[in-house]
């Protein structure tokens, strides 16, 4: 990757020193970004592979494909690694990472070798898990439910629970970087009131990371410790309770799908305005918002649990409060209509995905309204409905928010510009796609098919056929910005420092940026998102 | 934010990216503090396992708690006061520049710390020795015996000394952390890095032990003096 | 209409109506909130394109619209909230008179007993038109009982009893799935749910074992004496155990002070570790029957402490007990 | 953080304080209050880590809110975290 744009006469951080250990014993943040992002590619990709596999299985009703225990694994190791490897730091560690201090104005992130620890415990939490995959697997699924979890299963859940715990430091390390950052490097003038909401929404990110993240270590070690130690902490033999493993659990890992779907929500509010030209509708609301959602985002976390056996009353009062956190993401998708209000719109391919995003993520809210909905969710529960949910959030939301924020950052993480047709494309593809595998499944959900089955009755083949055949238009969406990504490091125009006429300080220094940011230590004294003042570039609309 | 340029000559011990020591400093501060917080919710987890455990199986509780040696746990939340008052002193000193006080201080620290783990493992020993270890070879038949008066539920038993070794495990690992880390700044005290004005590892490495020993003031009542009356 | 590709499933029971008719309502008000982004971002993007000459409006924003748009969600999920709450603590609150099921669940098969004591496995046979409940538990982990065509699921927990209830409204065959992963054959874990017109059903019930089956609450009394239980638990007040006649769903003062109801799950724990929680006036003498009786055993003497609580079996008295309840 | 060193009979005094609660909650675990036990054992272990955390932590003379914010948002997640799940302990046997 280093050896890509040496034809650059600029001092930059990608040619200030060459070889492994310039990158390995690197702390400047970019650097440790680009670790993050080829790791995080890596591990994209394995869990891509494990979801065509179970996609192909579930082609025909009968378990032809993989053994029933293969199966299991599969989907375990599917959820597992797309989300403590791929999800969790995808958005913060590589675009967060990179932007961060770039957007406040400062030379690095407030603890650098604490950044390039955390890339390690996470290459270290990795190994690990490959270590697990690679010796047999696990396959509790990715909820680690006891006591099947702690006791019944005989699969490497020890050294699975131990990588998760690993990985989880590493997280919790970024958001601690990510708030004292946030809070200590801004640049002189740089207020709260001027903070582009991208980092808005990291520093709400960053608070769950830190109170959430924790919570789920105790779990997961307490459930090794069950297995390796015999303690019996969730175990019924004991007197243990069972949904006591689920509480903890989710009180994190509730949160923790804030964790994926904020930093996205901050790409969309920097790409949305830029692309019309305009200040963010409603920027103090929107801001509030990811603080709103990530305090309420602890407040409903049993709304998982509503057919558990937890009592009738407070099943009621998680689900009033997953009401609650409903507000402020609508609030959100309000504003980024609006803010597209009078603009002088261009449909670049950041753009698209910000479209995209809107689109699957309001789906995904709505139908968070059924889950959270005591008439439903107990017919719906652990039903392909939750799947086909919670990949729309997730993957309609967090993946397309963190692809539109690959495109639009990429000039200035590479210093080359992507070919635009072909990135519109891949964008189209990965909408169609998506939507062909994952709507089906709503359907097949509230029809009653169960999640994690193997095999399942024939009736439902119809719907799975397409769900199957949405997921390899939805795999060639995904393999095409890597190729032409890559492509471009060497072939790609060479990148101005501001192509799309955005604000953000991260703009106004060069393309890529140098080691230490900026040339001058920047002084602010303009508000964020003051297009008025800045120019369209002429480029994009030409191009069109 | 300081306004201030960058300081071009860099003070010993700032870093590259601080525009100065102050910045420096509030940043390794705040760093520790909102770690402290994140260290919260990790032993919450366990108190929360705790406290639901507690409601349903009291007895068990009491009893498991009646079994703890008194003495020892007692001993020993007095000697973790007394290494944070040393840890405290030591700030204190490297505040000053009194290097060859800071250093004794620190030491003094190591040696509470390693009594401490000392005193905990002369503890579990015992619980050993007793069959209180939850697993196959878990016995509490000298519980039952020993309080008569108590309804003990021997399975139930096994989910409070689960609990008193996750919990006191987890802590006994956070003073092996602490004990690496002022060892580290014992070492570097006795170089007289942190005597020069720049002290801040110590302060907030202090702030560590001083969260350790936090842990630990509620453990001890919690875990040793759940009920202690005479029982009628 | 949509015999072929149908949206939903077959609506078996009383309670499925309901649900569906949230679930239409749901669907509707996504698809009109969608529908309206979409729709807005659409023109937008179509009518505000970059045109030369043309600048973009700077807008900062609207405190009022701001509320308006938190007000009126709120306002919305607020209903949809107290609309599923009304389902759900219908579907959750089994009416007395219910006729019970016992069920054990164990990976990866589902063991039912009928109060008349029937015995199946990965089959439930119910009749039309009467209320069911079944009382579940799990010989190891955590298994979901769920009927879609019923739109009811309940998890199902190894060391404890959980409830689940419907009343089938319509004649045939349902799947039953284990809805929550249980291991290698947790898509095995299946079975049907035969809904039977009343006439069936009886005939089904007598025809099942021949000579007759013991009812559950039957051999849970004859258990109940071969486990020495009558020692103690004595139909007059002279025992060394509480009299067990007319307890069950009575609150019972316990030592310590503390109030419970006497439910399947006290019960339970009061054979299986009987110290826990042990009523006031008695002592704690009774032996730990943990690991002594199978899941199965436990369920006959639940049914037969229950059935000490029910003067005569029948439709007629069990309704005027209910209605007594009710009165309290 | 703050500049300014406390004297080091200050020190003393917080550390024989902490010695003897430390007597006194183990001295009054003996004594039959009823429930008050626990709470008594509760408070005085509060008051103690109050000590710790004004005196040897330094955070009654330090200039910086955002110590006092992350303290008291730690506490109230951890509240979050046993106030929620207790709910519904609490209210299982409820009918």
């Amino acid at each position: 990757m280093a050896t890509a744009v040496v034809q650059h006469e600029r001092e930059n951080y990608l040619n200030q020193g060459s070889g492994v250990r310039s990158w390995l014993l690197t702390v400047d943040h970019k650097r440790i970004a680009l670790l993050y992002l080829a790791s995080i590619t890596f591990f994209f990709f394995i869990g891509g592979f494990f979801a065509l596999l179970i996609r192909l299985e579930l082609l025909t009703p009968a378990g032809d494909l993989v053994q029933a225990d293969t199966y299991n694994k599969l989907f375990t190791m599917h959820g597992q690694v797309m989300i403590f490897f791929f999800l969790i730091p995808s958005i913060p560690a590589v675009l967060g990472n990179f932007l961060i201090p770039l957007m406040i104005g400062a030379k690095d992130l407030a603890f650098p070798r604490i950044n390039l620890l955390s890339w390690y415990l996470y290459i270290i939490a990795g190994i690990m898990y490959l270590h697990c995959l690679l010796t047999g697997g696990v396959d509790t699924g990715w909820t680690f439910y006891t006591p099947f979890s702690s006791v019944f299963s005989n699969t490497k859940v020890i050294e699975a629970g131990l990588a998760i715990f690993v990985a989880g430091f590493s997280s919790i390390l970024t958001g601690l970087n990510f708030v004292v950052t946030i809070h200590r490097m801004r640049a002189p003038g740089m207020t709260w009131s001027r903070l582009p909401l991208f980092v808005w929404s990291h520093y709400a990110t960053s608070i769950i990371q830190l109170l959430g993240t924790p919570v789920l270590a105790i779990t997961l070690v307490l459930v090794v410790f069950e297995r390796a130690f015999h303690l019996g902490i969730f175990d019924p033999r004991v007197g243990g309770d069972p949904l006591l493993f689920q509480h903890l659990f989710w009180f994190y890992s509730h949160p923790a799908v804030y964790i994926m779907i904020l930093p996205a929500m901050g790409v969309v509010s920097e790409i949305v305005p830029c692309f019309s030209r305009k200040r963010v509708f409603g920027y103090e609301f929107v801001a509030m918002a990811s603080i709103g959602i990530a305090v309420i985002g602890f407040l409903v976390w049993a709304h998982h649990m509503f057919v558990a056996g937890i009592s009738l009353y407070s099943a009621l009062v998680f689900s009033l409060l997953s009401y609650l956190v409903a507000v402020p993401s609508a609030i959100k998708v309000f504003n980024w209509t609006a803010t597209m209000y009078k603009g002088s719109i261009t449909f670049s391919t950041p753009m698209l995905y910000a479209f995209g995003f809107i689109g699957l993520f309001t789906m995904g809210g709505l139908t968070g309204l059924f889950l959270a909905c005591l008439g439903i969710d107990p017919h719906v529960h652990d039903t392909y409905f939750i799947i086909a949910h919670f990949h729309y959030i997730m993957v309609g939301g967090a993946v397309m928010g963190y692809l539109g924020g690959m495109h639009f950052w990429w000039p200035k993480i590479s210093g080359r510009l992507y070919p635009e047709s072909w990135g519109r494309l891949a964008a189209l593809i990965v909408f169609l796609g998506f939507n062909l595998t994952f709507f089906p499944q709503f359907i097949l959900g509230y029809l009653g098919m169960p999640r994690r089955y193997w095999q399942y009755p024939p009736e439902f083949q119809v719907l799975n056929v397409l769900s199957t055949a949405g997921s390899t238009i939805l795999a060639v969406g995904y393999i095409l910005p890597m190729v032409y990504f890559l492509w471009s490091m060497r072939y790609g125009r060479i990148a101005p420092d501001n192509p799309w006429g955005a604000a953000g300080l991260e703009w106004k220094t060069s393309s890529p940026p140098p080691t230490f940011n900026f040339e001058e230590p920047p002084v602010v004294t303009w508000e964020a998102y003051n297009y008025e003042h800045i120019p369209a570039p002429e480029e994009v609309s030409v191009e069109r | 934010m300081s306004d201030s340029p960058i300081a071009v000559e860099h003070a010993e011990g700032l870093q590259h990216h601080f525009s100065n020591m102050e910045q420096q400093r509030d940043a390794a501060s705040l760093g520790m503090w909102v770690f402290l917080a994140t260290e919260i919710m990790f032993f919450g987890g366990m108190f929360c396992a705790y406290l639901i455990y507690r409601y349903w199986y009291f007895n068990e509780f009491a009893a498991g708690s009646r079994s703890l040696d008194i003495w020892l746990g007692t001993i020993n939340t007095a000697v973790l006061i007394c290494s944070s008052l040393t840890v405290a002193l030591g700030v204190r000193a490297a505040q000053m520049g009194k290097r060859k006080l800071l250093v004794m201080l620190l030491l003094f620290t190591l040696v509470f710390g390693f009594a401490f783990l000392g005193i905990k493992g002369v503890e579990w020993y015992d619980k050993y020795k007793e069959h209180h270890i939850p697993g196959a070879q878990f016995n509490a038949d000298d519980l039952v015996r020993d309080y008569p008066q108590i309804h003990i539920d021997q399975r139930h038993e096994q989910i409070y000394f689960s609990l008193y070794f996750a919990m006191t495990g987890l802590h006994a690992l956070h003073m092996i952390i602490g004990i690496g880390i002022f060892a580290y700044l014992t070492f570097f005290a006795w170089r007289g890095r942190y005597t020069g004005g720049y002290y801040n590892p110590v302060e907030i490495g202090g702030l560590y032990w001083h969260f350790v020993d936090i842990v630990w003031i509620y453990l001890f009542p919690l875990l040793y003096l759940i009920d202690r009356k005479p029982l009628r | 209409m949509f015999d072929n590709f149908p949206l939903w499933p077959v609506q078996g029971s009383a309670g499925a109506a309901g649900v569906d008719a949230l679930y239409v309502f749901l669907v509707a008000l996504s698809a009109f909130m969608s529908a309206a982004i979409f729709t807005m971002i659409l023109v937008f993007a179509v009518k505000y394109r970059r045109q030369k000459g043309v600048e973009a409006e700077q807008i900062e924003g609207s405190r009022e619209l701001e509320i308006t748009w938190s007000v009126i969600p709120l306002g919305i999920f607020l209903f949809i909230f107290a609309w599923g709450a009304f389902i759900y603590f219908k579907e959750r609150t089994p009416p007395h008179t219910a006729t019970e099921v016992y069920v054990v669940a164990k990976q990866w098969m589902w063991k039912l007993q009928h109060e008349e004591g029937q015995r199946e496995i990965n089959e439930l046979h119910v009749p039309v038109g009467r209320d069911v409940k079944l009382i579940m538990t799990s010989q190891d982990v955590i298994h979901s009982f769920y009927v879609p065509a019923f739109r009811v699921k309940q998890d199902v927990l190894p060391g404890r009893y959980t409830n689940l209830w419907f009343h089938a409204t319509r004649a045939g065959t349902y799947h039953l799935f284990c809805s929550q992963y249980c291991g290698t054959q947790h898509s095995g874990m299946i079975g049907q749910v035969v809904v039977m017109e009343p006439a069936q059903y009886e005939a089904w019930l007598s025809g099942g074992t021949p000579g007759g089956a013991v009812s559950l609450a039957a051999s849970g009394k004859t258990l109940f004496a071969e486990l020495g239980c009558t020692t103690c638990h004595r139909s007059d007040t002279q025992g060394r155990g509480p009299n067990l006649e007319g307890v069950f769903g009575k609150p019972v003062m316990l030592e310590d002070g503390r109030v419970v109801s006497a439910d399947e799950n006290y019960i339970r724990e009061s054979i299986l570790t009987p110290a826990a929680k042990v009523v006031k006036g008695f002592k704690p003498i009774m032996p730990v029957f943990q690991g002594l009786v199978s899941d199965e055993q436990l369920n006959a003497l639940v049914a037969f402490v229950k059935s000490l609580s029910q003067p005569q079996p029948g439709q007629g008295t069990s309704q005027a007990a209910a209605q007594e309840q009710k009165v309290q | 953080m703050s500049e300014h060193i406390l004297p080091a009979k200050l020190y003393y005094g917080i550390w024989i304080t902490l010695l003897v609660l430390t007597v006194v909650t183990a001295a009054v675990a003996f004594v039959d209050l009823g429930p008050l036990n626990t709470v008594v054992a509760l408070v005085i272990a509060t008051f103690k880590a109050v000590l710790v955390v004004l005196f040897f932590m330094h955070v009654k003379y330090t200039s910086e809110k955002m110590t006092k914010v992350v303290l008291i948002s730690a506490g109230f997640w951890l509240l979050i975290l046993l106030a929620l799940s207790l709910a519904d302990y609490a209210t299982r046997l409820w009918t």
